[in-house]
């Protein structure tokens, strides 16, 4: 492996033949897991298709009158952006700029936080208006079956996408300290390049919360 | 030593500028999007265009920024897999609701629509004149 | 043939036609499924007496499958379980589709008992009784659990969801008394939750009802009526009118034609309404229960979307009160005497 | 070798260097990665699950050797049969043949070193262990009694303690879908040299199928547990009709991934038959092709049948002909199976061994099995069978029927590979005889009180039914039997069983040509494929080739 005399050599588990048997099931893998956390989100989804089926107009009206479209709008440029620069950070690791990737990671990190900030103040205003799932449901405005289904199910489906950001947080933050010390280059960048498909389907979850949600 | 499935070459490696113009047209859906909400297209086309769009942002983000354009096929697959085994579940359930005996379903504002034939032939107006309210025990009087 | 088979497979007795044909089909089934299965075993055995190791050093000729064999192997079991689908979903649709002129039974299930309403009174705990060759429709609901109303002699099922009604249909020919099971896991009280299904011949059951409709007996049961707070000597109409008195209903609809805050609810049921935003709807029980729970769904042309929603405050049991009420408010209708409550006396086990 | 190991068991066969004796100590044990050590970890825990649940099931037994009250009060019982049936389910038949025999076999069979994430693999066995721990908390402090379906809104509302046992359940599945994730990397990318996916072992398709739906099928049941979850602990209402909720859509989610399982729990079986078939009859597959695509055909098809489950339940009509004549379909993939397995037999040469005699049960029974899984498929009948006893018999027969006969079957036929030791051939037909014979007295008489009308889930049940009851418990006792029968020998052949040797069937299986029991790297040289496995058409051994150049440092 000539290309790699700058730097240490990659580490290669035992059980592996080379680095690219490596990094191609080190992918494989997270694209599987990838696949999993689709199905997860899948009976979300599926609840909500129902819900939305046979209540369909409070729905409606209670996407209109109890979530804030702002606050969803910008959390959608928000995690787009910060989708971007995970590409990219993982785009300048490849070519060897640790400091430069890292840095990118930290502006996604902070885009992170904001996103959680925004969400934070959403369900202020959700709990401080009795906007809340089943049985704590009290908003006057809109009633009738289904309207607390919604709450349960925006509840539910952001609450989760939530814990996957932070997970997500988590994951790049760790792939940030790595970069910053220069641990990945041209040969291996495997581990920064799942980090960042994991951010990525978090990014891709929210695209389809956006408009269940927020828009219709 | 590995087998044929490894041989492919490095996968290519695209400037940061093609990382750009994928946010630059992910933003513009995002404002399409919005705008397209706002123009009150009327069921069930405002769901319709919201999901078009948010799919090909998916797309976007999953071939792109996911890298599934210039990686091996079974990344591929196994993405495309996940997204049959959605549209089943999801499909097959609305069906059901869709197509259930109206009553079944919970009580709701669509209760009406899609009503089978086994639900029409219950009573049909006029059958009970002769007797009273629910008349039991007696055939209704017809033909 | 029949009986011999229906006591080989331990079958109950069939009390209907329908039970008679699922019978004939089950027969086939468990015969080419017996026989596929000793077939595959008795092969295995010839082989392993014919093809026995003679030494250990034996070597194998390589026996690769024709297409033919694999088309055989899927066709022969694919043609005979399509046959079973084409057999017995016609059967399926036929157990989902009510005749018309069926008589509406009302079956609440709740933990751990079975209660049947006639649209005319009186209601009964735990026995059916319905009239032999008389098509029966019963639409089931459940105050608590999903519960299951099993009649295996009427080879019948159907759950019972809480808060929406499903419906089945049966036409029982052979008068007699039958065993109602519950067949979806409610509990403690799961396996005794047992019934009856008692087939009465058309005019024993004719009288049984004006008997049951005129005495009165002053049987309650205490379990019932604790929770429903309704006298069970009313029958459902009644039911349905003290409460929609109670509920207030009438401060808004009339049942006498005249127009008020909302629709009139005389002729109501099967009417078509003209609604406020130019469709029609049929008025029937699903459009009543909609009305009660989402009213500003369907807005009927000329008046306010004032009402309020009876979502969660209306137990389903009651819904069903009003609404058959509501059904019997019709100009036509021949005035019914007040039933003077349940003669029936419900038989405790 | 890596080290040169003192020996532990103070005999010829554990000196050797192997995995078993690479490293000592509790330490080496539990921090392992290696998969052969992670499968006797996941032999030794999910088969004290599967006593535990036997014991379950034996209680259940006696509870209804008479038609009133037995032995235990209504409430314990509903809890027996709900801890009976996730115990099994989620603790026994989905890990076992997969973590022991798919972890242990999977590797060798590839020439690979490792699965693909050793650390993933033993994470997942602390994952099963957790959620375990969960549930068996959760039983101690209350038990469920909600059936192992957790149908809403009993289980919403019910006060026994739900919410551990669906944690566990939640818990375990992950375990299930790491190690799905690791066999689908493991087969696709540590294949060795010259191992092109039509020469590979069907047990290895098998397992390869089975994660698939493992990886796909597994989140939605974590999901909707925990929704469920959800609801009992805070009354989100997400089933709740009174908020309008449907608690249809919690059936459509949970079979959904249950249906699909019932594939989880028996394609590993099938992995297993294939490969003892081969060995025992001395005979390529007949029909490989069709036998390994097979698997891929029932892990695709499993996923649209779920609906059949729902033919009672208010479901509609239109949905139950889509799901009825597609679960038509499913069963056709297991008939090409049960063909071309009994046709290998053709001019084979059989030898007649206890993981033979599992073998000949299996096919019987899973044939019946699977037939009147049709039979329950088919809409009219399954109105009168749904929920009654002929349900129970037609999964026991699949699941016990099936899987726990492939299950023996593979731990006779892998045993002395595993331990280098052979067990009493002789205690092992008597056993494999009495196990047959229980399990045949056990569940026939349940089709029958199914006929009759018995639902399941029955604490106390009218007279009628008491002489069936009667005959079932008494087939359960000789089962117990037959199973402890087991277990005694297979303890006792660990120290005095005769040394094994590397290949004591002939067996022409890849697994086969590595010392046993294995080494700790489990081969020197890496293996060359030159062909398919179980290819007897040759005298002499045929092992793959080895290439010259040593292994990597």
């Amino acid at each position: 492996m000539p290309e790699l005399t700058a730097r240490a050599a990659p580490p290669l588990a035992h059980h592996f033949v080379d680095m690219r048997q490596q990094t191609e099931a080190a992918r494989l893998g997270m694209w599987l897991f990838l696949a999993s956390e689709v199905l997860l989100f899948t009976g979300l989804f599926t609840a909500y298709s129902i819900y939305r089926y046979l209540y369909a107009g409070v729905f409606e009206e209670a996407s209109r009158k109890g979530v804030e479209l702002w606050a969803g709008t910008t959390n959608t440029f928000v995690l787009i952006t910060s989708s971007l620069t995970v590409a990219l950070a993982i785009h300048f690791a490849r070519l060897g700029r640790g400091k430069l990737a890292a840095a990118l990671l930290g502006v996604s990190l902070l885009l992170g936080c904001a996103f959680l900030g925004i969400k934070a103040i959403e369900y202020a205003n959700h709990f401080h208006e009795g906007q809340l799932p089943g049985k704590f449901y009290t908003f006057a405005e809109v009633q009738g079956p289904g309207a607390s289904m919604f709450f349960t199910l925006y509840f539910i489906m952001t609450g989760l996408h939530g814990l996957h950001v932070i997970a997500g947080m988590t994951v790049l933050a760790v792939m940030a300290v790595r970069a910053w010390r220069e641990e990945f280059g041209p040969e291996h960048y495997a581990p920064i390049e799942i980090a960042g498909l994991y951010w990525h389907l978090v990014d891709l979850i929210w695209i389809f919360l956006y408009p269940l949600l927020y828009l219709i | 030593m590995p087998n044929g499935e490894h041989q492919t070459a490095l996968e290519p490696h695209h400037g940061a500028g093609r990382y750009v113009a994928v946010w630059v047209a992910l933003c513009a859906l995002t404002v399409g999007t919005l705008l397209a909400s706002r123009l009150s297209l009327g069921p069930p086309w405002h769901l319709l265009v919201a999901l078009a769009i948010a799919a090909a942002k998916a797309g976007l983000v999953a071939l792109f920024f996911m890298h599934l354009w210039d990686q091996p096929g079974v990344n591929r697959l196994v993405f495309a897999t996940s997204l049959v085994f959605v549209a089943l579940l999801i499909g097959l359930v609305l069906l059901d609701s869709a197509t259930r005996f109206p009553l079944a379903n919970p009580p709701n504002e669509r209760t009406l629509r899609f009503e089978p034939p086994s639900f029409e032939t219950h009573v049909q107006p006029g059958e009970r004149e002769q007797g009273e309210p629910g008349a039991i025990g007696r055939p209704p009087a017809r033909e | 043939m029949n009986e011999l088979m229906r006591r080989m497979l331990f079958l109950p007795e069939q009390a209907s036609q329908y039970a008679r044909d699922v019978d004939r089909l089950h027969y086939f089934v468990i015969t080419t499924t017996m026989i596929a299965a000793t077939g595959v075993g008795l092969t295995v055995l010839w082989f392993f007496i014919r093809f026995r190791r003679r030494s250990e050093a034996q070597t194998t000729p390589r026996v690769e499958p024709k297409t033919i064999h694999e088309v055989l192997f899927i066709g022969v079991p694919l043609s005979f379980f399509l046959l079973w689908f084409a057999i017995g979903f016609p059967q399926y649709v036929r157990l989902q589709t009510p005749p018309r002129d069926a008589m509406d039974v009302y079956v609440q299930a709740k933990k751990w008992m079975w209660k049947f309403s006639y649209a005319g009174g009186p209601n009964g705990i735990d026995v059916l009784h319905v009239p032999a060759g008389r098509p029966v429709r019963l639409l089931l609901t459940s105050r608590d659990v999903i519960h299951s109303f099993f009649v295996p002699a009427l080879r019948l099922k159907q759950d019972v969801l809480p808060g929406r009604y499903t419906q089945t249909w049966f036409n029982a020919d052979k008068p007699g008394r039958y065993e109602l099971f519950c067949a979806e896991y409610c509990g403690m009280g799961h396996s005794a939750m047992l019934g009856e299904v008692v087939v009465m011949r058309p005019e024993e059951f004719d009288a049984w009802l004006a008997d049951a409709r005129r005495s009165g007996s002053p049987a309650v049961d205490a379990a019932m009526t604790e929770e429903e707070h309704a006298d069970p000597r009313q029958s459902l109409t009644q039911q349905g009118e003290r409460l929609a008195a109670e509920y207030g209903c009438f401060k808004c609809h009339t049942v006498d034609g005249t127009r008020h805050i909302g629709p009139t609810w005389l002729d109501l049921y099967r009417k078509t309404e003209k609604l406020s935003d130019g469709k029609t709807v049929l008025a029937d029980e699903g459009y009543l229960t909609e009305s009660m729970m989402d009213p500003r769904a369907k807005i009927v042309a000329g008046y306010q979307p004032v009402m309020p929603t009876y979502q969660g405050k209306i137990p389903a049991p009651e819904v069903a009160a009003i609404v058959e009420f509501i059904k019997s408010l019709r100009t036509d209708a021949v005035k019914v005497e007040p039933s003077k409550g349940p003669v029936y006396a419900p038989i405790r086990k | 070798m890596v080290h040169d190991a003192p020996a532990s068991a103070g005999s010829a066969v554990y000196n050797t260097p192997n995995y078993l004796n690479a490293e000592i100590g509790v330490r080496s044990w539990l921090l392992t990665r290696d998969h052969k050590r992670i499968a006797i970890m996941y032999l030794v825990l999910t088969t004290s699950a599967f006593a535990l649940g036997g014991i379950f099931a034996m209680l259940i037994r006696i509870e209804l050797l008479t038609p009133g009250p037995t032995i235990m009060s209504a409430l314990t019982y509903n809890r027996m049969f709900t801890l009976h049936g996730v115990i099994m389910i989620f603790l026994f038949m989905v890990p076992a043949i997969p973590g022991i025999f798919g972890n242990f076999f999977l590797p060798l069979m590839l020439g690979a070193q490792d699965v693909a994430f050793p650390r993933l693999n033993l994470l997942s066995v602390y994952l099963y262990l957790t959620g375990a721990v969960i549930a068996v908390w959760g039983m101690i402090h209350g038990g469920a009694d909600t059936g192992w379906t957790f149908y809403a809104p009993y289980s919403t509302t019910t006060p026994t303690q739900v919410v551990p046992i669906l944690l566990g359940a939640f818990v375990v599945g992950f375990s299930s879908i790491v190690t799905g994730i690791n066999f689908i990397v493991t087969t696709h990318t540590m294949r060795g040299p010259g191992l092109t996916w039509n020469r590979m072992p069907l047990f290895v398709w098998s397992i390869y199928a089975t994660s698939v739906i493992q990886v796909l099928a597994t989140p939605v049941l974590g999901m909707v547990l925990l929704l469920v979850a959800i609801e009992h602990a805070f009354g989100f209402g997400i089933f709740d009709p009174a908020r309008g909720g449907d608690p249809v859509l919690f059936q459509h989610l949970f079979w959904f991934y249950s249906h699909p399982a019932v594939y989880i729990m028996v394609l590993p079986a099938m992995a297993v038959i294939s490969e003892v078939v081969c060995a025992f009859a001395r005979k390529n597959m007949f029909g490989y092709k069709a036998v390994a695509y097979s698997s891929l055909g029932i892990a695709f098809v499993g996923f649209f049948t779920w609906g059949h489950h729902l033919f009672t339940s208010g479901q509609s009509t239109f949905d139950a002909g889509i799901f009825g004549v597609l679960s038509m379909f499913v069963g056709i993939f297991t008939a090409i199976k049960v063909f071309n397995w009994t046709a290998t037999l053709y001019q084979g040469a059989i030898k007649f061994t206890a993981p033979f005699a599992y073998v000949c049960g299996f096919l019987f029974f899973l044939v019946f099995g699977g037939m009147t899984g049709v039979a329950l498929a088919t809409v009219s009948l399954d109105v009168h069978w749904q929920d009654t006893y002929f349900v129970v018999a037609h999964f026991h027969f699949i699941m016990v029927g099936g899987t726990i006969m492939a299950f023996l079957a593979a731990i006779h036929y892998w045993w002395p590979k595993m331990f280098g030791r052979m067990y009493s051939e002789g205690w092992a037909l008597v056993a494999a005889c009495l196990i047959i014979l229980g399990f045949n007295a056990t569940f026939i008489p349940q089709f029958l009180l199914g006929n009759m009308g018995m639902p399941r889930r029955y604490y106390s049940y009218p007279a009628q039914f008491w002489p069936l009851n009667v005959a079932s418990t008494a087939g359960a006792s000789l089962l117990a039997f037959g199973f402890l029968l087991v277990l005694t020998y297979l303890l006792i052949s660990l120290r005095h069983g005769k040394v094994a040797g590397p290949n004591p069937w002939g067996s022409r299986g890849f697994e086969w040509n590595t010392p046993s029991p294995p080494s700790a790297l489990n081969f020197p040289v890496p293996p060359v494929f030159t062909h398919g496995p179980h290819d007897y058409t040759t005298g002499a051994e045929t092992p793959p080739e080895a290439p010259g150049e040593p292994e990597h440092a």
